[in-house]
């Protein structure tokens, strides 16, 4: 066993902190969250960013996986609608996941698990803001077992 | 498993300052696949760059980490250093380590640096499953279309084919010239419109690398940039212009007469007619709506009159295509339709109340007076004017709440003329704000009071006949007071809209339109004559209400991006393209649907599986011309069958499962 | 019922004497209170043909195997909007298949019958009255009121005469849906429980699952060519890649989580998933629940639209502003 | 002593890659305990599982000859997800090996009798420990004497150049015929297919076996050729490939008829295909 | 064999001895469904269970299983074997799913032995239970099962009214008896006929003929006939017939990661599935469905037969029951006897 991954143990032992696996569009939010660096805005270190070129590249798949493999929150920002640098690719991923997260919900995940918000290239200060509250949210709800094999 | 190389950035203290540089790259080394790791203070300096070179050949790495600051910074740095060191470009991943963590959690130091290990070992994984890519060549076709024949066309028309470059311009109506065409005098500096405009139609007219094409329309774009197909019709003139002398016989002589719009009903014209004496061409077409020959069936009139021959009855629209490699969008812009709206006003019901454009035909000497200001009505001289702001701008109860931009001035203007031309006339102006944002319109606008015209502060609720008169009825927020005013005529400042057609033309190009019509730019700031659609530039009102300095500059602006664009030989196209598995497709076409671009279409595939007889059947086909990697045609394709390249399934499952150990 | 098979096997035998490759319909069943897909291909085989209330088999999925054959299938009102699914998503030539389309009154939910039934009954006839099935067992006469016993599909059914269709055999049936009855009632119902009571209930049933694929075989809004949970194409991981063949809870809900989003707005709600699955998983719950918010959300797709997820408006609710 | 679990491979590790052609590559290998390398036994046409833990499992041939006891060899073409990782292993690398698994060339029937082998590209894999196990000096003389035909789509693509080329021609009783599909610079040697080339050398069938193995689509016409050489069927043998789970007659996959390749293969005489479906 | 009384209302204090000793495998039922599971409580158990949706073969093979874990970080190798010993006790089989542990043993207990297999087979005592009626689906007579023998199991109950007659068969099976000593000895008269009675009674309804040994021959004059792909054009290629199939024992093998770790998993297989015989060529020697099928049934009726001497079919019917396009192994056997003939 690699020397990280028992500390990352450790640490889950010790004290849980929930971890948020976040799918930014590479035009707005991933530039909003480079943003709030920029600007030095403090926010917690419970978020693990992954680069797309568009919210539209999301597939529910990734989200239902990062979930069942152990994020305890999942956020997709992208483009408001209709400032989408791929023109309409937000609308879809509205559409989607408007859809998706209720069938969520539906068996069982509490609607903070996964959150989306539009987060535009000069919204560092949303970002920021948005992972706070989502860390606060999801410690009060406790670790994501749903839908995991207990061992 | 690849060779991958980590290099952790400290960028001096920014990362450094907060994570333990060394400590991460020793953690990375454990990575699958990660045969190498290290640490430096910068890893984007010349010493950087090439200890990664030399790592790539000492370590035979071919994937490479960088553990740093955004790629939004210095993705396209660390791909030409791979390049040079001899590796695909494509085969690099940044872990952002700076504003994702140690500017963000300088405060949670332990957290942070368990944070940045978990971003390196995403990044391994990804890089771990990076494939090499290759940008295509795509041929530039050195000709360019230009939509739209108003002064933002001809200029960049001009422009464009001063470069040496041909240009089609294609214009609906039966003369280039546009809206200015129309405008007597152009403010602050009052040089007349038609003296500075004219001038330039010739020119285009002239100039042997413009192909103009005047009553046409563009009934289809299709392509991509670089390589763009439009479908032109030119509408039946039933006028040979080869044969067309212009000599003017015809429309003299004709015997029916039509409102002429472009004296904005304000005069008439003939069934056969040029739109106004300075036209370019300067030769008439007719038009069949009112033409006794075409209506009646009988009259034949100007067939009989011409010395030519030129008039045939029988010409039918011609449509044929262009091939062009970038298209300039200056379809200019429409008056707010202000009869539909304003009851308070009349809904036009009052002939004496008319818009600033018909006022501009009013005081044109080549307008339906003369030049003279007269009423519509009895043709008597107004002794009392009355000038209503924003109609139809900044008024959302009539469903427009910008501003747009030129009426304040034009109305200024025709405050002036009539104080120059009318002695002692009154002129009283109201208005919500005075907006003078341009190079000596503040000025223009004090000596316009100082002349006499009275501005008033404030909406008018209603205007009504009285007799020989129109009563408008307001309000003055200043003095806090109703005021009545008996006007002779009331001239309304009605709003700049988008041009009739716009949408369809924006459907049909493939570009966004805004919440108010206008074309979408690709950024309101820094790409404002760019759209999303590569290779289609905008000019002028189309984009935005603008006045004439401006559209003219923007024109130029985008003919310097045409030309920008058009002197390559070739473009290179972005390889991180979506791509099909035909295996996989079931032809379906969902990925079609949401497709913004239009680059993917069905072709029929002759399908071979080892001992099975060959099979046709369609498959979804990817336009690396046109695609521009969004990906939403990834998640459309139930089967996972189109998947893009440099974000493909597997690597974000992997970056996933990256992160959720 | 006797009567439209008589005129069922009459127009199968002159479309069969016309050329068409297949007639695909029902014949009768080998167990008790059954029916099965039966394939014609020569007029003499017409007389396997029957329509009875225990044809709750959608036939149109077998189409999607003859693309480029003439082929005829017999259609319920239910089993009827997979046709234009499949035509519109270019599996189907429409021109090629003669959609014969069959008034019905309701199929029998034969697993409540039988659970009705005294233990170890045996079964001697069962007879097929207007309004009852009567099921003779070694204990007896059983009655069942027809309409109580329909499948649930069939109680909230507003088709039950399917439309355009090439040829309609018989007199319309009468509706055999409950005006009062609410589709989306057990929807309704789990999605008042708490998130806690949602996973309880669900985990039971899911972790329940086979993973023997019999939902998506069935399901005609599954028309890819290669599902995307087990494709078969050498060197192409994707199967693996979503989930593997092994049955755990994560991959079990993978699946049929996915899968019902991969019918969202396609599902035509003839809830042969349901039928089929061994384990009694209610899968229609999935499906309708996705059928449910597409109304609420969305409305009607366009029907040029390749379902409501290639398609979007700008005034969609917007919930994550 | 711990029971047996046929399904858990033994580690072992690669100690040397030699590239045969562009996509074929033969890994040496030894089992980490040398007590299970010492008890490694093999017959000239066995297989055996490899594993590349974390990507799969996977079936091959055998390629080095029993009489080697330092260690095993398999060639492996480039074609699926498991032969894909295996070509990007580098000596040292651990793997997984269990085995050995199915039947084997009948080569003590084959006693006292000479010895026809026909091999295609990558299909020499399996054939070549039958050839190597004769050569050994304990076994030579119980044999007469070994044709050896071999044929690739290019110089390029022929395997085992080293033994092809100078050990088995220089061996005493062996012949060596080579033959590439095109002509190409610097080939002098014969150009053209397998199955003609078969009928050119026309070997006798006299007091003979053949053992063949290469692509399907040159076993059916090689085999053509051979009946009209007057071959019997019982005198030819070839070997199956399926894909295989388990290797021991458990998973099911890889039956043909009543008769699963992992066991009662890979290698079958022609007379007893005859009696299998034709799913293979 | 000795043979015993147990009083009905004794049997639930019987399984809970046994519980106090080792695990109790029983059918239970989850929303009407009939399956076999371990139990805490004899409360949950259906003490007189007619035929389960699932066989209990997955408690011997099961549908995943972790065959070892294993390590490669850094370029080593390590490996942990994962097999679980656990004694178990296994209520309520019938005589057509004891005999199908019979058809497993031939397959995973032939050498070399499925360590995982062999170990629960060995851990397991299983207790059988004759049937007191026979389902519509019911035929296991043709494959020579008497509906009320015991054969196989190390103790068997039979109902006799108020009370099963308790079959001692096996020493495994003796252990279990001397556990519990409520059973009474006192001799019942004409045991014997209740239980030929209830036997007849069953045969009468399994409307397959028997012809033992027989099939497997006539199977093989009929590969090449026409009735296969007729037969599989209303086949959907799922996997129900497989997996509530007794004795179907196909398996696949992946490797299931997480970072540098996992585990190797081994997970049910279906014959019928398209990418089960899939080379990596791309050819694929069962490419259709109706060779998929056909060679399902000739698995079940003549390779199985012919490889190990006993049929891989035991009659139970659940994938007569089960199959949603009723396609029917009686027909299937009764067709083959027609077109042999």
């Amino acid at each position: 066993m690699s020397v990280s991954k028992s500390e990352v143990m450790e640490a889950k032992e010790k004290v849980w902190q929930p971890k948020i696996v976040a799918f930014l569009c590479n035009w707005c939010s991933y530039a909003g969250a480079d943003l709030a660096g920029v600007s030095r805005l403090k926010y917690p270190p419970n978020v693990r960013i992954i680069r797309v070129p568009c919210s539209s590249r999301i597939n529910p798949q990734f989200i239902l996986r990062a979930l069942q493999r152990g994020a305890d929150g999942v956020l997709v920002a992208g483009c408001h609608p209709g400032d989408c640098h791929y023109v309409s690719g937000n609308y879809f991923t509205r559409r989607r996941l408007l859809l998706f997260k209720r069938l969520l919900e539906y068996v069982g995940y509490e609607p903070e698990r996964l959150k989306v918000r539009w987060v535009s290239a000069a919204e560092g200060a949303r970002f920021a803001d948005t992972i706070k509250e989502m860390v606060d949210e999801l410690a009060y709800l406790g670790p994501n077992i749903r839908m995991r094999e207990i061992k | 498993m690849p060779r991958i190389g980590v290099f952790v950035c400290w960028c001096g203290s920014n990362i450094g300052g907060v994570l333990d540089c060394p400590a991460i790259a020793q953690e990375a080394a454990s990575f699958p696949g990660v045969v190498f790791s290290t640490d430096y203070k910068y890893v984007c300096s010349d010493p950087g760059q090439k200890m990664i070179a030399d790592a790539v050949i000492e370590h035979r790495l071919d994937r490479i980490v960088v553990a740093s600051c955004s790629p939004r910074l210095h993705e396209e740095t660390f791909r030409q250093t791979l390049k040079r060191a001899g590796l695909n470009p494509y085969f690099l991943e940044m872990a952002n380590l700076r504003e994702h963590c140690s500017w963000v959690h300088p405060h949670a130091q332990e957290a942070a640096q368990r944070k940045a290990i978990d971003l390196v070992r995403r990044a391994a994984a990804k890089a771990a499953l990076l494939e090499p890519l290759f940008p295509n060549r795509i041929p530039v076709n050195k000709r360019c279309l230009v939509i739209g024949g108003g002064i933002a066309g001809i200029q960049a028309a001009l422009d464009v084919a001063d470069a040496g470059l041909e240009v089609v311009l294609v214009e609906r109506e039966p003369t280039i010239g546009g809206n200015m065409a129309k405008l007597d005098k152009t403010f602050p500096t009052l040089d007349c419109s038609a003296c500075i405009s004219t001038p330039k139609m010739v020119a285009v007219a002239k100039h042997p690398k413009i192909k103009l094409y005047t009553y046409a329309e563009v009934e289809e774009v299709s392509g991509y940039i670089g390589n763009f197909k439009a479908r032109i019709r030119q509408k039946a003139r039933f006028v040979d212009h080869t044969k067309c002398t212009g000599c003017g016989t015809c429309w003299t002589r004709c015997p029916s007469s039509v409102p002429d719009e472009f004296n904005e009903g304000l005069g008439e014209r003939a069934a056969i007619y040029i739109p106004f004496p300075q036209a370019v061409p300067n030769k008439p077409v007719i038009d069949a709506a009112h033409c006794r020959q075409f209506t009646k069936g009988k009259c034949g009139a100007c067939a009989k009159l011409c010395p030519v021959g030129a008039i045939d009855y029988e010409q039918k629209d011609e449509v044929f295509e262009i091939e062009v490699g970038a298209v300039v969008v200056a379809t200019g812009y429409g008056l707010f339709p202000w009869e539909k709206v304003y009851g308070e006003y009349g809904y036009g019901r009052y002939p004496d109340v008319i818009t600033g454009m018909g006022f501009e035909r009013l005081v044109n000497a080549a307008g339906p007076t003369g030049g003279k200001i007269q009423r519509p009505s009895d043709g008597k001289e107004p002794q009392t004017v009355v000038f209503i702001q924003c109609v139809g701008s900044r008024d959302e109860a009539k469903g427009k709440d910008y501003c747009s931009r030129v009426c304040c001035m034009y109305t200024a203007k025709h405050a002036h003329q009539v104080l120059e031309k009318i002695p002692d006339a009154k002129v009283y102006v109201f208005y919500i704000d005075i907006r003078t944002f341009g190079k000596g319109y503040e000025e223009f606008y004090r000596r316009v009071q100082d002349e006499g015209a009275v501005y008033i502060r404030g909406r008018v609720s209603k205007v009504f006949q009285e007799g020989s008169k129109l009563v408008v009825k307001g309000a003055d927020t200043l003095l806090g007071e109703q005021v009545e005013i008996a006007a002779d005529m009331v001239v309304l400042a009605t709003g700049v809209v988008a041009a009739k057609g716009s949408h369809d033309l924006a459907r049909m190009i493939g570009i966004p339109v805004d919440k108010d019509g206008f074309f979408q730019e690709a950024h309101p700031k820094l790409r404002p004559v760019e759209t999303h659609t590569g290779g289609v530039f905008l000019a002028g009102t189309c984009q935005a209400p603008k006045d004439i300095p401006d559209t003219v500059a923007q024109a130029s602006g985008a003919a310097a991006k045409v030309c920008a664009l058009l002197f390559k030989d070739d473009l290179e196209t972005n390889p991180m393209v979506s791509r099909v598995n035909n295996a996989l497709c079931a032809g379906c076409l969902a990925c079609q649907g949401v497709c913004p671009y239009r680059a993917i279409q069905p072709v029929t595939i002759t399908e071979r599986l080892p001992g099975q007889p060959p099979r046709e059947r369609v498959v979804a086909q990817v336009n690396e011309g046109l695609c521009q990697g969004c990906g939403a045609c990834t998640v459309a394709c139930r089967a996972g069958a189109i998947d893009l390249k440099g974000f493909t399934n597997e690597q974000l499952l992997a970056e996933v499962d990256a992160l959720c150990l | 019922m006797k009567e439209i098979t008589e005129i069922l096997r009459r127009e199968a035998a002159r479309l069969l004497k016309e050329g068409i490759e297949f007639f695909i319909g029902y014949a009768a069943g080998s167990i008790p209170v059954s029916a099965r897909p039966f394939f014609a291909a020569r007029p003499e085989e017409v007389d396997d043909l029957v329509f009875n209330t225990f044809c709750v088999h959608n036939l149109v999925k077998y189409l999607i195997r003859y693309p480029n054959k003439r082929v005829a299938v017999v259609v319920k009102g239910c089993d009827n909007g997979a046709v234009s699914r499949l035509v519109q998503e270019r599996h189907l030539d429409r021109t090629k298949i003669t959609v014969v389309g069959v008034p019905c009154g309701g199929m029998i939910d034969r697993n409540r019958v039988l659970a009705e039934l005294p233990p170890a009954a045996r079964i001697e006839a069962v007879e097929d009255r207007q309004n009852a099935l009567v099921i003779r067992t070694g204990q007896g006469e059983h009655v069942f009121e027809k309409k109580l016993y329909v499948m649930a599909k069939c109680q909230v059914c507003a088709k039950n005469n399917p439309a355009s269709v090439d040829i309609m055999l018989g007199k319309e049936a009468p509706p055999v849906a409950d005006p009062e009855r609410d589709p989306f009632k057990e929807v309704k119902e789990i999605e008042a429980l708490e998130a806690a009571g949602k996973a309880a209930y669900w985990e039971r049933l899911i972790r329940r699952c086979l993973r023997c694929y019999a939902c998506r075989q069935v399901c005609p809004a599954c028309s890819c060519t290669e599902c995307s949970f087990e494709q078969a194409v050498p060197g192409w991981q994707q199967g693996a890649m979503w989930l593997t063949k092994a049955k755990t809870l994560p991959d079990n809900f993978h699946y049929h989580l996915i899968r019902a989003f991969h019918v969202a707005g396609r599902c035509a709600g003839c809830a042969e998933c349901e039928r089929v699955c061994p384990v009694g998983i209610p899968l229609m719950l999935l499906n309708n629940k996705l059928t449910k918010d597409i109304k609420e959300l969305f409305g009607e797709a366009p029907a040029d639209a390749c379902g409501v997820l290639c398609t979007y408006s700008p005034a969609d609710p917007d919930e994550f502003a | 002593m711990k029971t047996q679990n046929p399904l858990l491979p033994k580690i072992a590790t690669v100690i040397d890659i030699i590239r045969e052609t562009g996509d074929v590559k033969t890994f040496r290998v030894i089992l980490d305990d040398p007590d299970e390398m010492a008890a490694w036994k093999h017959e000239p046409g066995q297989t055996a599982m490899v594993s590349v833990f974390g990507v799969g499992e996977a079936m091959f041939c055998l390629a080095s000859t029993p009489t080697c006891r330092d260690w095993l060899e398999f060639s492996i073409r480039r074609a699926g997800k498991v032969t894909s990782a295996l070509h990007q292993l580098e000596p040292g690398a651990k793997i997984g090996v269990r085995g050995p698994y199915g039947n084997h060339f009948p080569y003590r029937e084959m006693r006292g009798k000479d010895l026809l082998v026909i091999g295609g590209g990558i299909g020499l894999a399996p054939l070549r420990p039958l050839v190597n196990f004769i050569l050994a000096p304990e076994n030579r003389k119980d044999y007469g004497k070994i044709e050896v035909i071999y044929g690739a789509r290019s110089y390029g693509d022929l395997c085992y150049k080293e033994e092809v080329f100078r050990t088995w021609p220089e061996a005493e009783g062996v012949t060596v015929w080579t033959t590439i599909d095109a002509p190409e610079e610097g080939w002098d040697g014969h150009v053209g297919f397998v199955p003609a080339y078969v009928e050119e050398v026309s070997p006798s069938p006299e007091n003979k076996f053949v053992a063949i193995c290469g692509p399907p689509i040159m076993i059916k016409f090689t085999v053509k050729g051979l009946s009209k050489l007057g071959f019997k069927e019982e005198q030819v043998y070839t070997t199956l490939e399926m894909r295989m789970k388990c290797g021991i007659g458990k998973c099911g996959r890889c039956n043909v008829g009543a008769r699963f390749v992992c066991r009662d293969g890979p290698v079958f005489s022609l007379s007893e295909l005859q009696e299998l479906p034709q799913e293979y | 064999m000795e043979s015993k009384l147990l009083k009905k209302d004794k049997l639930p204090s019987f399984l809970e001895r046994l519980m106090e000793s080792s695990l109790l495998v029983a059918p239970v039922r989850e929303d009407g469904l009939l399956i076999y599971r371990p139990v805490s409580s004899v409360s949950e158990i259906e003490l007189n269970p007619g035929r389960s949706v699932l066989p209990p073969k997955d408690w011997f093979f099961q549908q995943t299983e972790a065959i070892c874990r294993y390590n490669t970080a850094g370029g080593q190798l390590l490996l942990e074997e994962l097999v679980t010993e656990k004694n178990a006790v296994l209520y309520g089989l019938h005589p057509c799913d004891i005999r199908s542990l019979a058809v497993l043993d031939a397959v995973f207990l032939a050498e070399p032995a499925d360590r995982y297999y062999a170990a629960r087979r060995k851990n397991t005592a299983l207790i059988g239970m004759s049937c007191t009626a026979g389902r519509p689906e019911c035929f296991c007579t043709a494959f020579g099962i008497s509906p009320v023998g015991g054969e196989g199991a190390d103790i068997h109950l039979t109902d006799i009214g108020a009370a099963y007659l308790v079959e001692v068969l096996t020493p495994k099976g003796k252990e279990l008896a001397a556990k519990y000593q409520e059973f009474s000895e006192e001799k019942v008269a004409g045991l014997e006929e209740v239980k030929k009675a209830r036997k007849e009674a069953i045969a009468a309804q399994c409307s397959v003929g028997v012809d033992q040994g027989v099939l497997p021959a006539k199977m093989a004059g009929v590969f090449d006939h026409p009735y296969w792909e007729e037969l599989s054009r209303r086949c959907l290629g799922c996997g129900i017939c497989t997996y509530v199939c007794p004795t179907c024992h196909c398996f696949d093998i992946t490797d299931v990661n997480s970072g540098s770790e996992g585990e190797r998993l081994r997970c049910w297989d279906s014959c019928l599935f398209r990418d089960y015989t899939l080379h990596t060529s791309g050819h694929n020697p069962r490419h259709e469905l109706y060779q998929r099928l056909r060679n399902r049934f000739f698995h079940k009726i003549k390779y199985n037969y012919d490889r190990y001497g006993i049929e891989g079919c035991v009659g139970c019917g659940r994938c007569v029951a089960l199959c949603p396009v009723n396609i029917d192994i009686r027909e299937v056997i009764a067709t083959v006897r027609g077109l042999s003939e």
